[in-house]
């Protein structure tokens, strides 16, 4: 029910930002649409913990921070890779196991790996292994060491 | 005198997100396979379009624009990730290997 | 200003479609089309400056999360239709 | 520079439109219709039609490149080359688009106030809706308030033709065609 409410909220914000009309009238018909996409939702039983993570939201703050400076970091090294001859990349697949302990977890984990330009998750094991696909040596580097792991985990409250 | 440093950075900005967009979009030119062209529109996505839209931020006064262009931010921070992931994992259940350093030959 | 924007989104946008042409696999080409929408969703908020009338940014919203479940979608489809092919992710082996 | 755009757009739909024509795989031909869509998209929000830019989107970016895709399952991915040039068919294409380039030439220029369409109710919509209707947006008010009757004939005729087309292809009872997913599969 919690959920259910700040999806609510969340929707009706939204349509608060979007609409910039507040004559009481449309107010209205947009929080009733609001309700109505909620009860949807709730139906199709999307309502939960991993559907609009929240607490992540403010909790992590410190995490979207480095997250940013690890993708301008990122981005040169890609644009660098790009620029000079096509001799300069190193494409190579690999496999890191993620320590977290739940499916949100890893998703928050592979999400990040992809958002940093130069390396993509390809795919995800049912055990939490991560297929990796890096452009650089450099890229491939950065997620070996395990920086963004255990930071996912310190995100997720795990350590 | 801040209205004008302000316009300078909007300029900067803007100009180096054109410029990030560029690059990523010749990498999707440029790179050899799928897998590694997947890196250069994430470039476009991540970088380009954050320089492009704070350099817009800063030309803005209307707070519901900045909202707005704040939120076009956080849907392709949240939609990017994802649809590369997507494609990147069809493209290796469609049977489609990824390019390495040993196959330059291939490539003119 | 914002037309050195534009016009370099335009240059891209004709860059992607170069790669859309030439595919040469269907991933390649399904990447250029989204990559083509992630820049008319840039280019219609960059106009929106550009024309000095900035209220149109809600198409570009919209914009972003019709490319988004476009390019899921047809991911999906494509994924699918190779269901019954031998390659599966268990044999990553050979990559 | 606006113009600029509007030359560089339809440029690029243009050898859109051509690659259409020359390609022979029919997945790369939806893709590029996509595309296409995306730009005559982005073509009319510059022209000031942002409704129709986002009908554009929806329809001819969306719900087109799924309906193509969905014809595509039930097809082989390779156009058969056909051999044969209709002489007659390029004669008629080539003589209905002169045609319609002619009929162009009478047309108001792009914005002028005194075209036949901005002389007759136009006015009365934009300066009296809001008091009217009480809607704030005015095509919205046009098209549910003082076209209602001919919007609900649209759209009885829309549905009738769901229903129907549901009818025909039928409606999720086929059993059997639905398979679990491999082992392994992860979800995108």
């Amino acid at each position: 029910m919690r959920h259910a409410l700040s999806l609510f909220l969340i929707l009706f914000g939204l349509w608060l930002i979007m609409s910039g009309h507040y004559l009481g009238w449309l107010v209205a018909l947009g929080a009733a649409s609001a309700a109505l996409t909620v009860w949807i939702a709730r139906r199709l039983e999307a309502i939960d913990h991993e559907g609009h993570p929240l607490h992540l939201a403010w909790r992590g703050m410190p995490y979207w921070g480095w997250l940013l400076v690890e993708i301008v970091k990122s981005n040169i090294d890609v644009a660098r890779a790009i620029l000079s001859s096509p001799a300069a990349i190193d494409p190579s697949v690999f496999k890191i196991k993620a320590g977290q302990r739940d499916e949100l977890g890893w998703a928050v984990h592979a999400n990040s790996i992809t958002l940093t330009p130069g390396t993509v998750t390809m795919a995800i094991d049912a055990d939490g292994t991560f297929t990796v696909h890096a452009l650089t040596r450099a890229s491939r580097q950065g997620v070996e060491s395990g920086e963004m792991d255990r930071r996912v985990s310190r995100l997720m409250g795990e350590a | 005198m801040i209205a004008g440093l302000l316009d300078m950075a909007s300029w900067g900005l803007v100009l180096a997100g054109s410029l990030v967009i560029l690059v990523g979009t010749l990498g999707l030119l440029r790179l050899p396979d799928l897998f590694t062209r997947l890196h250069g529109t994430g470039m476009t996505d991540t970088m380009g379009a954050g320089l492009l839209v704070l350099g817009m931020l800063l030309q803005t006064t209307d707070w519901l624009i900045a909202v707005k262009l704040v939120l076009i931010l956080v849907f392709l921070a949240i939609t990017s990730p994802t649809t590369s992931h997507a494609l990147a994992s069809a493209a290796l259940y469609g049977g489609l290997t990824p390019w390495r350093l040993s196959d330059r030959k291939d490539e003119p | 200003m914002f037309a050195a924007a534009a016009a370099a989104l335009l240059v891209a946008m004709a860059m992607a479609l170069v790669r859309a042409v030439a595919g040469p696999t269907v991933y390649d080409r399904i990447l250029a089309v989204n990559a083509i929408g992630t820049k008319t969703l840039l280019m219609i908020a960059v106009v929106g400056f550009l024309t000095r009338r900035p209220e149109f940014l809600d198409i570009a919203l919209v914009y972003a999360l019709i490319n988004f479940i476009g390019t899921v979608a047809v991911t999906k489809f494509v994924k699918h239709r190779h269901l019954g092919h031998p390659a599966n992710l268990n044999g990553e082996g050979e990559l | 520079m606006i113009e600029l755009i509007d030359v560089a757009l339809l440029c690029m739909m243009a050898v859109s439109a051509l690659a259409v024509l020359w390609l022979r795989n029919l997945f790369a031909v939806a893709m590029l219709a996509g595309s296409y869509s995306l730009m005559a998209a982005t073509l009319y929000v510059v022209l000031d039609a942002v409704d129709v830019a986002f009908t554009e989107a929806a329809v001819g970016a969306g719900i087109s490149t799924v309906l193509m895709l969905g014809a595509l399952t039930l097809v082989p991915h390779e156009e058969k080359p056909s051999g044969r040039h209709a002489l007659s068919g390029l004669v008629v294409t080539v003589g209905l688009g002169a045609l319609l380039i002619y009929a162009t030439l009478d047309m108001p220029s792009f914005g002028d106030a005194g075209a036949p369409v901005h002389r007759h109710v136009a006015n009365r919509y934009i300066e009296d809706s809001a008091a009217e209707v009480g809607l704030p947006n005015v095509v919205t008010s046009v098209l549910a308030s003082y076209r209602g009757y001919d919007t609900l004939g649209e759209t009885t005729v829309i549905f009738t033709a769901a229903i129907g087309v549901l009818a025909v292809l039928g409606w999720g009872g086929r059993p059997g065609r639905r398979r679990p997913p491999a082992d392994g599969e992860t979800r995108p």
